[in-house]
């Protein structure tokens, strides 16, 4: 396995991010089952509790899609098809199963593709509802029994509420530990660069929680022995928003021109360690608040409000916290394409976070390399306009 | 550039009468504030249709406006509109059409803007969606909309039914989502309450439910006709007669359009009058939703003596009876649960066929019932609701069934730049040849 | 004297504007394959032009999309903002620009000289000045004329491909069944006019209204714009060295800047014949 | 006996060949240029020529392509999908999968054991996969069309293209040469990139041994080598591919002469 002791925090990290799946291959091989997941929706507190590895399936930017297209349209989003097309070309093979959580029609729409064409041991699909309101609850409650149960049959053990509720508590403790690591990234210039963080972020995702939580404390500690640079007054702090991005492709793109990327409101990154679940008595009701209520996610559905303002509040309330702790200069709102719940909130986006005094660069692409020039190219432009 | 498309003939001289249907939706929504009624944009297929007529609330079907705008091929000035405030040209071209037309009528202090098709859409009151499991625009789309016109408020409601796992018994999960999604009704009611300041008559909305499941029966043995052969109706027109059910469900003229449908019907039947005469070949839209500004092309099938007696899209339902529905006084339950079996009314024949699924299966089923020779598959870019996961079921088809022949045209529902009529005829000559070696090989 | 040199690589033609406070010498020649050499020679020459030396330049700036290969700049700037300098400093009165170059289009958005918003399409040709010169070629007429051609027809002949590909066989088909040249030129013009059109719609387009880059000179395709737009736009008299002046400009600012601070900016260490050696 | 004749209009080239008892008698090539319609009759003119006959010893012609409903001379047309099955069938009965690369299309086909087309599949709104790609390449290097295959072959390390565009293909290769990859380095990636797309036609259709390549793309060796590596099995490539479609119309047109 990946020995993380102290003073290799990073370079632990940038070797399960490079060979990206390479400790559940090392678990599979001991006897551990290995369960991918596709979203910030996957409840990895169960999946703990069952005794097998949770595993945030990443696509790969520089992998062209090929074989996947036989079988999945090229109106999916593009995170979506890059990620089936290396599960086709069997760089997964390493899954016993997978849970695809009801997030977005790219999804949804192609729940039948993946598990006729994986045909792996172990599937399933978890109806997460979209609004919020009591019912919503109870039925997020039913559904994650269901969920249970068809793990415990899976694997042949049961899984107890103390199991679950042990396992809330060390998911809670590994996103306490990612938020103070994210902590420093609110000085100037940052203790950890961007392409770092995606790095440890896309590790940790990888391995089980427990490993996770060890990884960031010996990165913490890493980075914080480092001597602070000086301060680049000119630098830009730019904060990323989006959903699965996983890459340090579009990061370096950013840091290359000299800017920070201080913040995200990613589904791999802050959104997956905002929120922690509350210990409950029936610890699936914490687990259902959190997944449901808590978590900001454009595939749930927020309007309570009385008013439209209070309505944005609610939706991005939190994008205009992080522009002020973390001294956002400007925003980048990557969407892919084909991806519905995004995109319908890219007006709503722009002006509420430009409206927090940072200004958002929209850009729309595919999950691949190949366009990273123009990226590249706008991404400066957007720097030279906020100069 | 408002180019009026050419008139596409009707087979039946029912369907000529959708044109009326269509319009009176609109102007419906136009005349509301007149007649002190509340306007709902609201979205065909979410469960909510009773509940609003029997509350009197006018709904707002930015899905047959757009079409409209579509079928008149005019939707450009609106995509634009909505591009210049950053939507996709990539997501749903019904949702963005009408988000276009909704900035320039906010714009213009709520009136409608000059040269809308057929008079345009009046501004709600209400905003209706659903986070069901047929498509996300359903509920992101509203949401988008009130950017613009923010005092309207937004509800929008979730109704699910057990996804497909042919490893499970989705009986044992049916009580769930049938609670689940009656208990979602209510929360609707209650929104639809607060906005009228009326309350629901419940008899009203048991009557209206009755008529409704009438109607979907009486469409249903209508649509059966077409079993014949030669068939009396071919999809091109059920194109247009899917309007009364799918957008005036619960309404009186819905029923009354389907008797004269099928009367029509049998009387061609008697006369021994078919779309084409005699058939080559029978063929089943097995999904998508066409692409309306190209509504031709089923003709063009037609002249080579190529039918569809039977299409999956805009079917809607299953009779009533076939569904088998528990017995409950509740209304908004006898929904969840004609909801919940719709959806899932495939499930266990698919759970028969090793490697099969629902949707297949329904096409399966289709086929022998209508003895059709191939399938047609239409796959629309801006609308991954229906057609992302078509190359899967196409697969599955000829897997589990048997090796038929099976055309996947690609196009869009509105936007129409990627259209190219040569083409498209080209692809379907070598379809029908296809159709051809087939036949051949069976003898 | 202060000098500055702006040197815009972009993916058609290379461009190099040299200033005092006035420009001093401009100079267009083809990109090829190697940037680097290329980026060189043209510096060479337009040095030359204006009798200067290379240690006469005080600041050099490099844009476009082979910025990155001119190791003698001192700066790279991308030439969305390069354009906006550029044109602001020739028409003061603009507010939305149209960019048209081989292979990017772009629109961007001017607020008191500063870029304020901007779009660019993707990667497909259509749309794009390396449209119109695969079509020229095709019918064999000169790029530079296929504007003009375009004015005398007798109706626009409406190309259906949107594939760059796709319509070149068409045109020429079309051709062939007797359609005359200046219809189809009129047509395709039509074409990129209503691709860029609903690209730059994207921003909230304000008069004036100019048009810069390649595709600028063809005045075919500036009037399809106009009609696209509805009003008359904006050309800057010679429209593909707006980029290269603005790089040039960003560079006197970048002195000016420093020297207000009492600094010397920090020059690249890449003089004119070591990069003659690059690969 | 009777001749009959096949004419396949495409895109790029025009196609004829004169058939006598099931046997090829003649064939011709020629670039169709934009005038379809001449295109086809020249082209069958010269094949005649080539036979000293005219068009008045033919029994009966097919026309299939791009401009095939063009050609006025014609008894039936054809699409050319149904010809190249027919086409291959003759050629190679064993062959369930006919990968063709035109011009403008590249396609997949399915047949049934009597070289029927039993599915088909073509790339729809973007030349990406195309034989288009293969002439852009050949006019960056300066180098023929008919060259590109052998030269391909001497690859050391294939450059991974990044762009799906036919034109901008272009930019690429001239970015890719000027960071120093060899001309055959670059034709490799071309033909793994187009390699790549054909495939993704072939496994939509099923994948059904044995497989062969037509089209003019299949006159370039590097082409048939990188989708025989994609697909991992060999294909058949007939000695004149470009005229496959041409043959098969022939034989629907002696076929058709048989049954009336
Ligand atoms: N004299 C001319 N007449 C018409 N079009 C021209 C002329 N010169 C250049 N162009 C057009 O301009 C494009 C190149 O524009 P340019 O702005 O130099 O692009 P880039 O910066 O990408 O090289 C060519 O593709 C061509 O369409
Ligand atoms: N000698 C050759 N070697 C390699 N490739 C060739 C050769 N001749 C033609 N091609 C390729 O074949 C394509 C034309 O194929 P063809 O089957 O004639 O197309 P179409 O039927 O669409 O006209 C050209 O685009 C070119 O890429
Ligand atoms: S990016 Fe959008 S479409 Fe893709 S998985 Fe996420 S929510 Fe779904
Ligand atoms: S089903 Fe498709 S077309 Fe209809 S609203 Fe949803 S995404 Fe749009
Ligand atoms: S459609 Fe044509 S021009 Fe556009 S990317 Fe494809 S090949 Fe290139």
């Amino acid at each position: 396995m990946t020995d993380i002791r102290d003073g290799n925090g990073l370079a632990a990290a940038e070797k399960l991010y490079t060979q990206y799946g390479s400790r559940a291959r090392e678990l599979k091989a001991s006897g551990k089952k290995v369960i991918g997941y596709l979203s910030a929706l996957g409840p990895v507190e169960i999946m703990t509790a069952a005794g097998v590895l949770p595993i945030r399936l990443k696509g790969n930017v520089s992998e062209a899609i090929s074989k996947g297209d036989a079988y999945m349209e090229t109106i999916v989003c593009p995170f979506v098809r890059n990620v089936f097309d290396l599960a086709v070309k069997g760089k997964y093979d390493f899954l016993d199963g997978m849970v695809l959580p009801h997030q977005c029609d790219s999804i949804d729409r192609t729940n039948e593709t993946w598990s006729y064409t994986l045909g792996l041991p172990y599937w399933h699909f978890l109806n997460v509802p979209h609004v919020t309101d009591d019912p919503s609850i109870a039925f997020m409650k039913e559904i994650l029994r269901i969920f249970i149960k068809t793990l415990e049959k899976f694997t042949g053990k049961a899984i107890t509420d103390q199991a679950i509720a042990d396992a809330v508590k060390a998911h809670n403790n590994n996103r306490k530990l990612m938020r103070e690591l994210y902590d420093l990234r609110k000085s100037n210039p940052p203790l950890i660069s961007g392409s770092e963080m995606m790095k440890v972020l896309v590790a940790a995702m990888s391995i089980p929680v427990e490993e996770s939580s060890a990884l960031i404390e010996a990165v913490m500690k890493e980075v914080k022995e480092r001597k602070p640079a000086a301060a680049n007054p000119k630098a830009k702090r730019i904060m990323l928003i989006g959903d699965q991005i996983d890459d340090v492709a579009v990061i370096e793109a950013i840091e290359s021109t000299g800017a920070y990327l201080v913040m995200d409101d990613l589904s791999t990154g802050s959104k997956m360690y905002w929120q922690d679940v509350d210990a409950t008595a029936d610890p699936v009701q914490g687990i259902a608040e959190r997944y449901l209520r808590k978590l900001k996610i454009p595939t749930t559905f927020v309007g309570s409000a009385d008013t439209y303002q209070g309505i944005l509040e609610e939706r991005f309330g939190h994008m205009k916290k992080y522009v002020n702790e973390f001294k956002v200069d400007g925003a980048i709102l990557f969407i892919y394409k084909y991806c519905d719940p995004y995109g319908f909130e890219v007006p709503a986006i722009k002006s509420y976070v430009e409206a927090a005094g940072a200004p958002v660069l929209y850009l729309e692409d595919e999950y691949s390399t190949s366009s990273l020039a123009r990226v590249k190219t706008r991404i400066e432009a957007f720097l030279e306009m906020i100069a | 550039m408002a180019e009026e498309k050419k008139g596409r003939a009707v087979a039946t001289s029912t369907a000529a009468k959708i044109p009326k249907f269509v319009r009176g939706n609109l102007s419906a929504t136009l005349k509301a504030k007149e007649e002190g009624k509340k306007v709902a944009a609201a979205f065909i297929a979410d469960g909510q249709d009773e509940i609003m007529r029997a509350m009197d609330i006018v709904p707002a079907w930015g899905e047959s406006f757009s079409g409209v705008c579509a079928a008149k091929r005019d939707a450009e000035k609106y995509l634009q509109k909505a591009e210049s405030d950053n939507f996709s040209r990539s997501l749903c071209t019904y949702a963005t059409c009408n988000i276009g037309f909704d900035m320039m009528r906010e714009e213009l202090g709520g009136a409608t803007p000059e040269g809308a098709p057929w008079g345009g859409m009046g501004r709600p009151d209400m905003m209706l969606g659903n986070g069901q499991l047929l498509c996300d625009p359903r509920f992101k789309w509203p949401q988008a909309t009130q950017h613009y016109q923010q005092d309207v408020p937004v509800f929008v409601t979730n109704m699910y039914y057990p996804p497909w796992d042919p490893n499970a018994d989705h009986h044992e999960q049916e009580a769930i989502y049938v609670k689940y999604a009656a208990d979602e009704l209510r929360e609707t009611v209650k929104f639809c309450e607060k906005i009228t300041g009326k309350k629901m008559d419940w008899d009203r909305l048991a009557a209206t439910v009755e008529l409704s499941d009438k109607t979907w029966d009486l469409f249903i043995d209508t649509y059966e006709l077409r079993k014949h052969i030669p068939t009396p109706m071919d999809t091109g027109d059920a194109m247009n007669t899917m309007v009364p059910l799918t957008f005036n469900l619960g309404t009186q003229e819905a029923y009354d359009f389907y008797v004269d449908l099928n009367a029509e019907l049998r009387q061609k039947i008697a006369d021994g009058v078919g779309v084409a005469n005699p058939e080559k070949y029978r063929i089943i839209w097995a999904a998508g939703l066409p692409s309306w500004f190209a509504l031709g092309d089923f003709q063009y099938f037609n002249g080579k003596g190529v039918v569809f007696p039977v299409e999956v899209t805009y079917r809607g339902c299953e009779k009533i009876e076939r569904l088998d529905l528990p017995k409950t006084n509740d209304p908004l339950e006898h929904i969840a649960w004609r909801w919940v079996r719709y959806w899932t009314h495939w499930y266990d024949a698919a759970k028969k066929r090793p490697g099969s699924t629902p949707k297949v299966e329904r096409i399966i089923e289709y086929i022998e019932d209508y003895k059709c020779d191939g399938a047609v598959f239409h796959s629309a870019f801006s609308c991954r609701s229906w057609h992302a996961g078509i190359m899967q079921q196409a697969a599955t088809l000829k897997k589990v069934y048997k090796d038929i022949p099976i055309l996947i045209m690609e196009g869009d529902i509105v936007d129409i730049s990627s259209y190219n009529e040569a083409d498209t005829h080209n692809r379907i000559d070598a379809f029908i040849e296809t159709l051809a070696a087939s036949k051949k090989r069976q003898g | 004297m202060d000098y500055f040199a702006g040197v815009d690589i972009g993916s058609t033609m290379t461009k190099v504007v040299i200033m005092s406070d006035r420009i001093e010498v401009s100079l267009i020649g083809p990109t090829g394959p190697e940037h680097r050499k290329l980026a060189n020679r043209v510096m060479e020459e337009a040095l030359n032009k204006a009798r200067l030396t290379f240690e006469d330049l005080t600041y050099i700036v490099a844009t476009g999309y082979g910025r990155i290969n001119v190791p003698f700049a001192d700066r790279q700037i991308t030439e969305i903002t390069c354009h906006a300098k550029g044109l602001h400093s020739l028409l003061p009165s603009v507010k939305t620009v149209v960019d048209i170059g081989g292979q990017d289009s772009k629109g961007i958005k001017i607020v008191n000289g500063k870029v304020m918003n901007f779009v660019m399409n993707d990667k497909c040709a259509a749309g794009t000045g390396r449209f119109l010169e695969i079509i020229a070629d095709s019918l064999g007429v000169p790029l530079e004329k296929i504007g003009e051609i375009s004015l005398t027809a007798q109706k626009i002949a409406a190309v259906s491909s949107t594939c760059t590909v796709f319509a070149e066989q068409e045109i020429i088909s079309r051709l062939a069944s007797g359609e005359p040249i200046a219809n189809l030129l009129a047509g395709i013009h039509d074409a990129v006019a209503t691709r860029v059109y609903s690209l730059v719609k994207k921003l909230n387009v304000e008069a004036d209204i100019a048009v810069t880059g390649g595709g600028a000179k063809n005045i075919g395709l500036v009037k399809a714009l106009e009609s696209k737009f509805g009003q008359a736009l904006l050309v800057p008299p010679e429209p593909l060295i707006t980029g290269a002046l603005g790089a040039a400009l960003m560079g006197k600012d970048i002195f000016a800047k420093y020297m207000a601070e009492g600094q010397k900016p920090t020059r690249s260490v890449n003089k004119l014949e070591e990069a003659t050696f690059f690969e | 006996m009777a001749f009959v004749l096949g004419i396949d209009v495409g895109s790029g080239y025009s196609k004829a060949i004169v058939l006598e008892e099931g046997e090829i008698r003649s064939y011709a090539v020629i670039p169709s240029g934009g005038d379809y319609r001449e295109a086809g009759r020249a082209v069958a003119r010269t094949a005649l020529e080539k036979l000293n006959l005219t068009f008045g010893d033919i029994a009966r012609t097919v026309a299939a392509g791009y401009g095939g409903n063009m050609i006025d001379f014609a008894d039936d047309t054809s699409t050319d999908i149904s010809c190249h099955a027919a086409g291959v069938h003759y050629l190679f009965p064993s062959v369930k999968t006919v990968m063709d690369v035109g011009a403008q299309y590249s396609r997949a086909i399915r047949l049934d054991d009597e070289g029927r087309i039993a599915n088909f599949i073509m790339n729809e709104k973007c030349a990406g996969g195309s034989g288009k790609f293969l002439q852009v390449a050949a006019r960056i290097l300066g180098i023929k069309v008919s060259e590109i295959g052998e030269l391909s072959l001497t690859a050391k390390k294939a450059v991974e293209f990044t762009t799906g565009c036919a034109v901008f293909a272009e930019s690429e290769a001239v970015s890719r040469i000027s960071e120093g990859a060899s001309p055959a380095d670059i034709l490799a990636g071309i033909h793994n990139a187009m390699a790549s797309k054909i495939v993704t036609l072939v496994i939509r259709v099923g994948l059904a041994p044995d497989c062969a390549v037509t089209g003019g793309g299949a006159m370039d060796i590097g082409l048939v080598k990188a989708i025989g590596a994609e697909l991992g099995t060999g294909v058949f490539v007939p000695d004149e591919p470009r005229i496959t479609a041409a043959l098969g119309a022939a034989l629907i047109a002696r076929d058709t002469l048989k049954t009336s």
